[in-house]
């Protein structure tokens, strides 16, 4: 479940500001076709993307404009399945896409997660005629934001967040926090319990009545998220608009290893970020130090060293995510347990290792450029405060347990979007 | 925020709204000398008792003031008038002349507080170590006597186009009865707050001088530029001298201190590490205060709160042996320091640089290890801005780049392994 | 309780080698006077031990000879109290004897680690008469060993050893293994319960008839130890010769901490030696790496900031060794429950740092000195497994879990030995 | 060791009491050729399910072998008779020519069962590769199809005495219709159980030929004196040479493999880089083994089982997570390999390079972290010697000696930050 932070906690209360819904893009979405054309067209975003990306984190200004090129290029219908018309692209190439925006800005990066998350909701769980309607929807350029955490509650299936009947349709009533990327999204994918106490995803348009959604996400990092706290009060709601989510928790589904693997392909995104800020900055501004005898301070020994060290950890974490993305693809075309366990449990260790790397690259990145890397001007410590932040989604800290426990004991990984 | 001269100086009311000075005059004139002595320290019991008292009520609104970017001002003056500027005079001028195990301890209670406060003094206890070394038994008279009262000194060393941090640009000259100085420094801490301005300056026989400007003197100007992201309240900022007269007695033969083996480049670096240490502790407390009072157990570890976890436990546990490491390196320094002053020569200096290259090694991890933890450990809930505890890592990476531990690491394995002395300078 | 690893299990049989008791040296030992002293005579025996300590671990030669001059120096009455004729050195000063001692021959250093804990249980909990006796006895030379450890039992505190009322005496019966130093002591202190169910320890002779020391210790460090399995069967002992046990565990008292702390120093010792060797050796031999364009192997820049790293590695450790003797100093004045949990807590750090710093320099060692290093004459692996083996005892894992629970959480660290 | 060649010579039976040659037989003859033909890989798929079925066998009496010191004679001509010496010979020569993530697989493999095994043909594969790339034709030909028939190749190239790993003071020179060559080599691998000796010399121009040397060669004699503590049954030695002589036919200039870019260097590397890589896989496995079956509970754990200790447990999947790493990393550049000598200029040498000695960085830090941790997780039991479970850290830290990881970086970081292409030899 992707936003299933059990950590988190409501944020104090504060000036209210309701942010309203986006116009849709009236032309529909281009349509990727296959893994080749995915990236490329990633790497030409990314390089827009990355032009205000700065500014956008200082101003904490959302990303309107990007996030619209970024669904109408096609990248949000990656993953959808070729039967419906989709590129249905390796889970190595969805998440490598993600990291090449999450490069240029991590927030950008991160804003689809629950997107992608949705749409393998309804792959696993929707019924025919659903999958042929969202997945339509969403070739065609529609968001999905997501509406999952609660707090208060003691772990993440115990939602007070309440669907029930109301003649031929329903009603939902709920207060979610921390709800990424809702502020734009066309639909925003609410968790509820219905009157049988089950789980489900309850596809909301994002300007049904009744749907408030508050811009008050005010973390130091990944600022422009466009994340918020949803407010659901007696929205209606079609029965065709319902998936049961139980079901994907009480047998073998990837589910949890599609929520981590973007989650693991944006710290993988912002580590490389870091080291080419990195590198640039050495190579332009850095002086040498006094008693390196050196004329330039990209000609520190000490810092090519740890450069060096910097790439290869970069490097293993990005084997890692493309190497977890194979397990995936694996565990999707075939769902079995073991399958199951072997790719979240893989995707788990590149979590664990983008962790480590994106905060080591976005700590080391002042060590090696100096005090001047630290002037507002340039604003590099947003790599930092979005490392620090995206990472604390989910703790690492339990990600080596469950690794540790599925290789020394056996035990297959808890079934949750944190694994 | 550059202005000239004459706009400011037409400006007769020097105190903004809220009574504290306004940037634009301590720009020009710096802040106004105390009206009434500092109180003298005593010993270095009473040195630590003063820094607890101080760190509390500078803690109050250390968050506050670097989110707003407001200059300590007030604080600074209870911390200068406290005698705390005073502790390392000598005894034979008044002082007491505390160890330098004292000095790194009180640095570290009040950087605990705000770092940017403990960072502020370091240059004036360097500074009145290289007057020990280096000036006239009439000058030490006077300044140590100043400062006893209460005197501030900022500081004017480092150059932005300069090649290595350890040249200057800036020239004096000698003119008429006094010298002249022309130049440009950056990144002055504490220059804005300072009553006097210490400025490093390379004479016609490119030895330093280190010349004592007064704040309002007409040839130096110090704009409030600093804009890094971390340590925002230092009152940093550039320093302009423009053919700045300063007399003959303000200017000390700072090389001095260089020429023979002393402990200013030790007595320097280990206030920084005071620094690092308390920013630390600053932030492993914060993490235990978070982790207890809000943090949420994780669905797999099964428990009832956050504070239960494990991992969080020991985790914990690794920092607190960590921080006590760097405590015990940098009081094992300060002896060091405290017996290359009493006997300096080749071997007791090399030893002090050393050992407080050593600690600088591990309250630089330390504070980086810590400012990164609080928030995997305290969750997401700590990065909420109402919060500001990015604040702790923002001032530990900004104060730990001062001079790069890389090459401690280096000075430090030439000296144990190929019995190579350090180099003697202000960043060892 | 020093030897309560409850990770350890019983060793497979083997051949049994019995060993004989060791003679007593006739003249009464010297008797250290102060601090100082103790360091001084510390550093000398250091300089003498440290000269066949290669060849001792190859041979597998026990350190007979080496014993009695070290127990005879006056080095094993250095914690007795003033009032009975000791020198009462600070904890931090034994400490640093034991470090001198171990950075020459590891094995060496530990074997009085029981014998230290023997006189602080004697402290604690003997009667004036006893502390008179033993006292005295370590004074004119007498070593303690120890039988602890039991294998099949589920805790520490779960004896199968029994003591057992025959009259006016009682018998002892029981079986333990790893009694580091129990081959040449001439008490072997044995734990176990009484009728009462009470932890006792007895002090029974090495050649009380029914005491059976096999030396049997096979680890691949710390191999001469003088370490075996304790046979008791049906062994007469006095009733002067009993100190109850339980009573240390029942109460605050710095039992733990000054248990652990001589542990501390072996690793301090070992880290040491390792470096001094790998300067000694890239001094000597290293060649000058190809790519290094240096004339000689200590000019490269690496191996000098390995160096540079090793030595504050090793500075810490010897700083919180120090650290922590001062607190157990503090506890031993004042066994009230906050000194003494921090005193524990102290020496955890100070253990916890030594196992890394042990391990890290013993392995560094072999980087930076060359495969020339690894060649059997030299026999340098003996450091890695001199630490390897030792820092095994308690795991630091749980070193840092105490420390964090101590200062996270308030908790007072477990009483027993190994904290 | 050393004997005179009469005494040996005189000898007519040349095994030992149990079957196995002797070492004076060894040091004088080498082992005997193979008296049927080796099996031929036909391609990736079958090398790795052969180098499956070889580790079973070959683990057996791994820590027998480490403990005595007894070479693997038997095991080496089942690895060799097998056809994996054979698997990088190019289809134009009749071999599978695998590609390079194949052969990091296979070495892996085998090292895991027994990291001695996998190290031994090291050589001969980066000799392969320098005979494709500076053998003349029919050299090409003879010893392809020789390999490819079962030959062994070992090596003599390391000297003790030569200021750096990269210089020979081996002579080689002219004499009638072949070479003779003189010099004393060092921590040669594999030469005591090869049938010919690939020995680097310098000739009179100052460049690098490398002679093939029969085993029985009369100027040759190889000593049995590897006395390292890791990596004990490498069939390593001394190799002397007391005008050898070689006809010109075995002789190949193979400096020409490194005047112009080629994959050489790592194609060397990478199979040391998988021994690292079986030598972590074997230390953690060992571990889970341990934990599972011995390992008691720690008392403040509470619980049942060793393996149930969240501590223990966390630090397992720390362990994996890099090995997979270090997997991930040694594939990727056993790709970059291929591509290098699919098409081998300056850049995709460097590439290739770069890549290797990433991998190189991780294997090594993975087998020293897994062998060490293996006693930390697995308790004192682990230590006593009828487990012989050190022999992984012995190998371990032997065999990531070869070449040091702290140049790894620096090569790294000078081509990512300053474009600089690394050196081209043997060792990166």
């Amino acid at each position: 479940m992707s936003q299933a932070s059990s950590q988190a906690t409501a944020p104090p209360d504060q000036a209210l500001r309701v942010a309203a819904p986006m116009p849709r893009v009236e032309a529909p979405a281009h349509i990727i076709r296959d893994g080749p054309e995915a990236l490329a067209v990633a790497r030409r975003l990314a390089e827009r993307f990355q032009q205000g990306s700065a500014e956008r984190d200082r101003e904490r200004r959302l990303p309107r404009k990007e996030l619209d090129e970024f669904s109408q290029s096609g990248l949000w219908g990656l993953t959808i399945p070729k039967a419906y018309g989709g590129a249905e692209v390796s889970f190595s190439t969805a998440a490598e896409v993600t990291a090449i925006i999450s490069a240029a800005d991590s927030s950008l990066g991160q804003i689809p997660q629950n997107h992608y998350y949705m749409v393998e909701a309804v792959r696993t769980d929707g019924t025919e005629e659903q999958k042929r309607f969202f997945f339509s929807r969403v070739l065609e350029g529609d968001r999905f934001g997501n509406a999952f955490v609660e707090v208060g509650t003691k772990t993440v299936f115990d939602f007070q967040a309440r669907l029930t009947a109301s003649g031929d349709t329903f009603l939902l009533n709920g207060k979610k926090f921390y709800s990424t990327g809702a502020l734009f999204a066309h639909w925003v994918p609410a968790v509820a319990k219905d009157n049988q106490g089950r789980i489900a995803i309850v596809f909301v348009t994002r300007d049904a009545p009744g749907v408030t959604i508050i811009d008050d996400w005010s973390g130091f990092g990944q600022r422009t998220t466009a994340s918020g706290t949803a407010l659901f009060e007696n929205v209606a709601v079609e029965p065709f608009h319902i998936i049961d989510h139980q079901a994907a928790f009480e047998r073998p589904t990837p589910m949890g290893a599609v929520a981590q693997i973007f989650h693991t392909a944006v710290d993988v995104g912002i580590a490389r970020a870091a080291l080419a800020e990195t590198i640039a900055f050495v190579r332009q501004y850095t002086r040498p130090w006094i008693d390196s005898g050196q004329e330039h301070g990209y000609e520190d020994p000490y810092t090519i060293h740890q450069i060096g060290e910097l790439e290869v950890r970069v490097h293993a974490s990005d084997a890692l995510l493309e190497r977890a993305g194979r397990f995936v693809d694996a565990a999707v075309a075939s769902p079995t347990q073991e399958n199951v366990s072997q790719a979240s449990i893989a995707v788990a260790e590149a979590k664990a290792m983008a962790t480590e790397v994106s905060v080591l690259t976005t700590n080391t990145l002042f060590e090696l450029a100096g005090t001047r890397s630290t002037l507002e001007e340039y604003n590099l410590d947003r790599h930092w405060r979005n490392a620090r932040t995206h990472t604390l989604h989910d703790p690492v800290r339990w990600k080596y347990h469950a690794i540790g426990n599925y290789w020394l004991n056996g035990v297959p990984p808890p079934r949750h979007g944190a694994s | 925020m550059v202005m000239s001269r004459e706009d400011s100086a037409s400006q007769t009311d020097h105190s903004g709204a809220n009574g504290a000075p306004r940037t634009e005059d301590l720009e020009d004139f710096g802040p106004p000398r105390p009206t009434t002595p500092a109180h003298i320290i005593q010993d270095d019991r009473e040195a630590i008792d003063i820094a607890h008292r101080l760190a509390k009520d500078f803690a109050q609104e250390a968050a506050l003031r670097d989110r707003e970017r407001r200059l300590p001002v007030a604080e600074l003056d209870a911390f200068s008038q406290s005698g705390l500027w005073g502790m390392t005079v000598p005894k034979t001028y008044g002082g007491a002349a505390v160890s330098y195990v004292t000095v790194g301890e009180v640095i570290k209670i009040i950087s605990a507080a705000d770092p940017s406060l403990g960072q502020i003094p370091q240059n004036h206890l360097a500074v009145l170590d290289l007057m020990r070394l280096s000036a006239s038994e009439e000058q030490k008279r006077f300044f140590f006597g100043e400062v006893l009262k209460g005197l501030r000194l900022g500081n004017a060393f480092s150059e932005r186009g300069s090649k290595t941090a350890g040249h200057f640009e800036t020239q004096i000259r000698r003119q008429g009865d006094g010298y002249v100085i022309t130049g440009q420094k950056f990144y002055s801490s504490g220059a804005l707050l300072a009553h006097m301005v210490p400025v490093a300056a390379t004479d016609e026989h490119q030895k330093t001088q280190i010349a004592f400007v007064e704040r309002d003197n007409r040839g130096l100007r110090i704009i409030d530029d600093w804009s890094s992201f971390g340590q925002r309240t230092t009152a940093s900022g550039t320093v302009l001298l423009e053919n700045a007269f300063v007399p003959a007695s303000h200017v000390i033969p700072a090389h001095l201190a260089y020429d023979t083996p002393t402990a200013n480049g030790p007595v320097a670096q280990i206030i920084h590490a005071g620094v690092d240490l308390g920013l630390a502790q600053a932030a492993i407390d914060e993490t235990i205060h978070f982790v207890r009072s809000y943090t949420r157990p994780w669905i797999d570890s099964g428990q009832e709160h956050g504070y239960e976890d494990l991992y969080s436990i020991a985790q914990i546990g690794d920092l607190k042996m960590r921080l006590h490491a760097a405590e015990a390196l940098l009081a094992r320094s300060g002896h060091a320091v405290d017996a290359a002053i009493a006997n300096p020569h080749e071997d007791s200096v090399a030893a002090a640089s050393i050992a407080v290259a050593e600690a600088k090694v591990v309250t630089t991890e330390i504070a980086i290890q810590a400012t990164n933890k609080l928030f995997e450990l305290a969750g997401t809930r700590s990065t909420l801005e109402e919060y500001n505890l990015d604040r702790h890592w923002r001032n530990a990476r900004t104060h730990t780049l001062h001079d790069p531990v890389r090459w401690k690491f280096q000075a430090i394995g030439n000296y144990y392994l190929n019995n190579i002395k350090p180099p003697r300078h202000a960043w060892l």
